[in-house]
């Protein structure tokens, strides 16, 4: 199998070329690795490389396609692309505000105020609204001018992370 | 004779009161809302009650409902942690009322602490420094300038009126004060319509200092040291330690009397905090007293070598206090660093969630206060601290040292943590010569949020770890699920499942 | 100066000596078997790499292999821990030849120690005193009856080609001399064609207590104090503890001085055990040098604040000890216990398995050195050990009761544990006033294997959880599996999968 | 439903009445409990009965249907009796010497000897296996007098707990 990674910006192809129990070899672009590599937990991954011990820990950002990698020192943002992602991406090609405009909890929270109303015209900048989670309120605002198109939460609602909560356009 | 003990709290500090009362052979009580069912302090508790839904509000903030659980329960005594009820001087009285002795000061002492104005002049009358200034309204000239000749500059010139930074002047040489005087007037009377400022000092380089107090109800108040809290992010602490790398001898004792004082001009019993504020060369001005165990109270217990929550139900028994100043000693070096549920790479967003894995930080020197565990989920209404790391050496080197090798080895999957921008500040410059104020995250933030050098190497072991984290989950979901889903998908749990 | 360390162990010493050499800025390499690829040391090192098959033989205690791996990566000093090739006198030396520092003394000191003649000798030359009795065979009895005056009764009268307890004899009075060394020659000689016999003190009441001592490579050398190791179980320890309940201050100066001029004796240099035989009255003997880091070392280094790894590693780069013998104190009380996967019900036989779940004691006063995970697999090749707990709090009862509060919180499902059973010990009379011998387990078993009390509900609350788990697992199974399947099933786990 | 569970000797029904979230209504022979139930990590379990906070580990003793409950104080061997097992029960009741000569390994190991052969003739007593697990060998012996009618193992095999190893008739 191979997956196209992103890194932190960085495209990559990912071969896995073979296994042996758990020494398995990859091509990492251009590279080969031949690496021992073991699941120790819930995202806990140790990887042998050249008698150099890597721990590295997979933490869930939004989607099964995004993690956030912690090794001690470093911490990456990581997405898998698939077809669908290639998809998206090429669709939404030069036109940013697409997306950049719809509002999604970045975690789970209760919906504090929503200080617009649908068909509402919004200013760049202006809060769209405003969701608590832990005793602290995260406002968020509108990336460019626009108008409301749709609410999907009221205020009092529970949410979820990665929850489309206002849509701009 | 207290003989059962409510801990009207949860997480951690909960857990951290019902130890001590256990090792005391005294049964306690927890508390828990709707979203705690699951949480540490209910398993740990000999007994458990439910008081409400989630929001604090109508739970942990519920006087009513936490006074019938301890009538119910026959707890004759209610400890109430840090936050929530435990500086409500109405919940001290009403505990009072009923009968039940709460572990903590009395309603006077609260009152007389809680209120900014009353706390400075009381302070003033116990002959404890306060930031130099005026209270009073200043219109004039001539009486600006006697003042801030008094006070000694650099000063702050603020409308009385005022907030928000409108009517403000930072003062730092003579011939600014008549510009900045007629500016901060016109400011404030095209703000506020109120042309009147008062005048403080203004601390440059400041330094958060507090010192522990512990006082029984004989009259009889020590100090048990200080703490140096002055890496904060948003006036929040981030970093406490103990000693603090300011102090010397002389003035560490002048402050600890003073912060004896302090209590005693208050008729304080229990544990609280006397919060001062210094600058760099160690002129202190006291800021506020918290009248509540704290957050950072272990690193005094460690270099002290007391355990502050006995010695709070002790004191609330009535029992004088078992040492005098003398007896008090401050031995190594103790550190402690929080650790947050939240995302420093996005601005310390909460990141509420359910833990997936945790390898918690064990051997020499380390003391970890916690209380979450695999599979449980951090609810989103309350704190986001998952736990306290405490380290303890010999020396503030080793102590660094140590709490690095502590953060290192503490590994949590499922949420995002604040671990990797702790173990950064443990490698700053500032931070390791000790040479630091309130100030240190923001003049430090491009070391703090540097991203380190990393090798071709090393990033191609990420990817090929992503590699496998990602190919296990298609494999997982293949057969019975699409493999684009939401996140919470990933949280699904046999463990916390409520059965 | 050492700048890489391979650490020629596994488990929770492996952990505890990188942790020490991590906070030094020195940079660690692992070895590990095929049943160890999983196990924590191998991702705490920077660097890790296989030395062979399960068997320790063929991987663990294989000095070539061990040498290979060191000079691979460049290590220039290895530390055996404790066990393995710890006071294996030809690995000190081969790591000598190659030029790599054995952390830890030279092959002489190891040789002397470890030979129970010379190490005897060795004791009598530097005036320390060993338990009485005679090396050499004896077949007269007026002969016997001079040395058993000399040493006093009672005596034990043993077979020089013995063991097993044959031809053994307890003297108790001296009109039993005839007939008990008649027998025991005629029984010696049946069972080993040899009547000779010789005649060592019996110790009616013995405790064992230990002295750590630190000897530098420039003939410094001082104890740290005593460790009270008398709760054993067949000749192992289960329970340590410092100061001793014994002790007076007097005697624990005087052994002591012991210890230190033993270590003298043998020019010994870095971390070293003298272990005493003592009885009631405090008299004390030479029992045997361990010339390595023990298990139970930290409570060592939580009453005295010092990191023993750290002065091995710098007594390894030649440096002078830090301290002298009166810088040294003992400061408040520490307890050890160790934790195996066992199943004390039933006669403590080894309880391997894969760890389901653990919840480790936390807070205050409480330090814990493991290695286990969850999800890890214990495996059945090497001690069954899991980890140690050591509290500290300011004196024995308090650290007592700590203990008991720290092994309550301490919960792991999968395999069985010595926790219920340490806990009991906590409780048991004799161990709460501290006057016990390594009789203590024998003489408390009933107490100590009781059943405690319950009431109906409690029993029926099991039945509850017991349905629950039940339901659970079948609900699991159901789809996809019969009911009844061997036990590894439930061993099978996402975690800990090679993938 | 209803499960008949042994525990330390007794037997006991316990039948589930209804539940409601996790607040489940038991009756245990003739007592009924309501109480509220949580299963908070592999065989954790909270119960809270009238207020009191009841934690209890479930450790898997040999097969599916065994657990060692320990709750603080106490520790328990619990066995739910299913179909089978009564029926077996039934079977070898009178017959005591019929399971008891078995040799079952109750623990992974490696077996380090077996000093008898099929055929052999053994006393009660005599050691028929010699196992060794984690640097401890524990030998096991003849129940009663009996013939050695197989072997299951051989010296220096790895078995897994609950292995049959020997049978003596």
């Amino acid at each position: 199998m191979s997956l196209e990674i992103n890194i932190d910006g960085r495209n990559a192809v990912v071969k896995e070329l073979g296994r042996e129990g758990n020494l398995v070899t990859f091509q990492v672009d251009d590279e080969v690795y031949q690496v021992d590599a073991l699941k120790l937990g819930e995202g806990i991954y140790s990887i042998i490389y050249k008698g150099r011990s890597y721990n590295l820990e997979m933490i869930d950002a939004g989607s099964p396609r995004h993690f956030t990698v912690n090794s001690f020192h470093n911490s990456y943002e990581v997405e898998v692309i698939d077809a669908q992602t290639r998809y998206r991406r090429s669709r939404s090609k030069g036109d940013a505000s697409d997306s950049s405009n719809t509002i999604v909890s970045p975690m789970p929270g209760k919906i504090v105020k929503i200080p617009v109303k649908t068909g509402d015209d919004v200013e760049a900048g202006q809060t769209l609204i405003i969701v608590s989670a832990m005793k602290m309120e995260s406002e968020f605002r509108a990336k460019s001018a626009g108008k409301v198109k749709s609410i999907h939460v009221a205020e009092g609602d529970t949410v979820d992370a990665n929850k489309v909560l206002i849509v701009v356009e | 004779m207290i003989k059962k003990v409510l801990v009207a709290n949860r997480g951690e500090i909960a857990l951290r009161i019902m130890r001590s009362c256990r090792e005391m052979g005294i049964p306690t009580v927890a508390v828990y809302s709707d979203a705690d069912r699951s949480s540490m302090h209910v398993r740990y508790a000999d007994e458990a009650y439910h008081i409400g839904p989630a929001p604090s509000v109508e739970s942990y903030l519920n006087i009513d409902r936490i006074i019938e659980v301890a009538k119910k329960s026959k707890a004759d005594a209610i400890h109430p942690g840090y936050g929530f009820l435990s500086e409500n001087a109405a919940f001290s009285e009403r505990c009072k009322k009923e009968g039940i002795e709460f572990i903590g000061p009395n309603a006077d002492a609260i009152r007389q602490m809680g209120d900014k104005i009353t706390a400075r002049k009381t302070m003033i009358a116990a002959g404890v420094p306060v930031v130099p200034g005026t209270v009073d309204k200043i219109t004039d000239f001539d009486e600006a300038l006697k003042t801030i000749r008094e006070i000694g500059l650099p000063v702050m010139i603020k409308a009385s009126a005022g907030g928000g930074g409108k009517g403000m002047r930072l003062v730092k040489k003579e011939e600014e004060i008549e510009s900045s005087l007629r500016g901060a007037r016109s400011e404030a009377k095209a703000a506020f319509g109120d042309d009147s400022v008062y005048i403080e000092k203004y601390i440059e380089s400041p330094h958060h200092i507090e010192f522990q107090i512990l006082a029984d109800k004989h009259g009889n108040a020590v100090h048990l040291f200080e703490r140096e809290c002055s890496v904060q992010r948003r006036h929040q602490k981030v970093i406490e330690e103990t000693p603090s790398p300011l102090l010397t001898p002389a003035v560490r004792a002048e402050m600890g009397a003073h912060a004896v004082a302090a209590a005693k001009a208050c008729n304080y019993h229990g544990a609280g905090t006397i919060e001062f504020i210094a600058d760099d060369n160690q002129n202190y001005y006291f800021l506020e007293m918290n009248t509540r165990l704290q957050v950072e109270h272990p690193i005094t217990e460690r270099v002290v070598g007391v355990d502050l929550v006995k010695e709070m139900v002790n004191i609330a028994n009535g029992f004088e206090l078992p040492f005098k100043q003398e007896d008090l000693k401050q031995s190594g070096h103790a550190i402690e660093c929080r650790i947050y549920a939240e995302d420093p790479d996005r601005n310390f967003m909460p990141s509420p969630g359910t833990i997936r894995h945790i390898t918690e930080p064990l051997g020499l020197g380390v003391r970890h206060d916690g209380y979450v565990y695999e599979g449980y989920t951090i609810p989103i209404y309350y704190d986001p601290m998952i736990s306290k790391l405490i380290v303890w050496a010999k020396n503030r080197d080793e102590a660094i040292r140590r709490m690095s090798r502590a953060l290192e080895e503490y590994k949590i999957t499922g949420v995002k943590t604040s671990i990797p921008f702790l173990a950064r500040i443990m490698e700053a410059e500032a931070f390791k010569t000790g040479k630091y104020t309130t100030h240190f995250i923001e003049e430090n933030k491009d070391f703090l949020f540097a991203k380190p050098e990393c090798d071709g190497v090393c990033e191609d072991i990420v990817l090929i770890a992503s590699y496998l984290e990602y190919s296990a989950k298609l494999e997982k979901t293949r057969s019975s699920e699409p493999i684009v889903k939401p996140a919470s998908r990933w949280k699904d749990s046999q463990r916390g499942a409520f059965i």
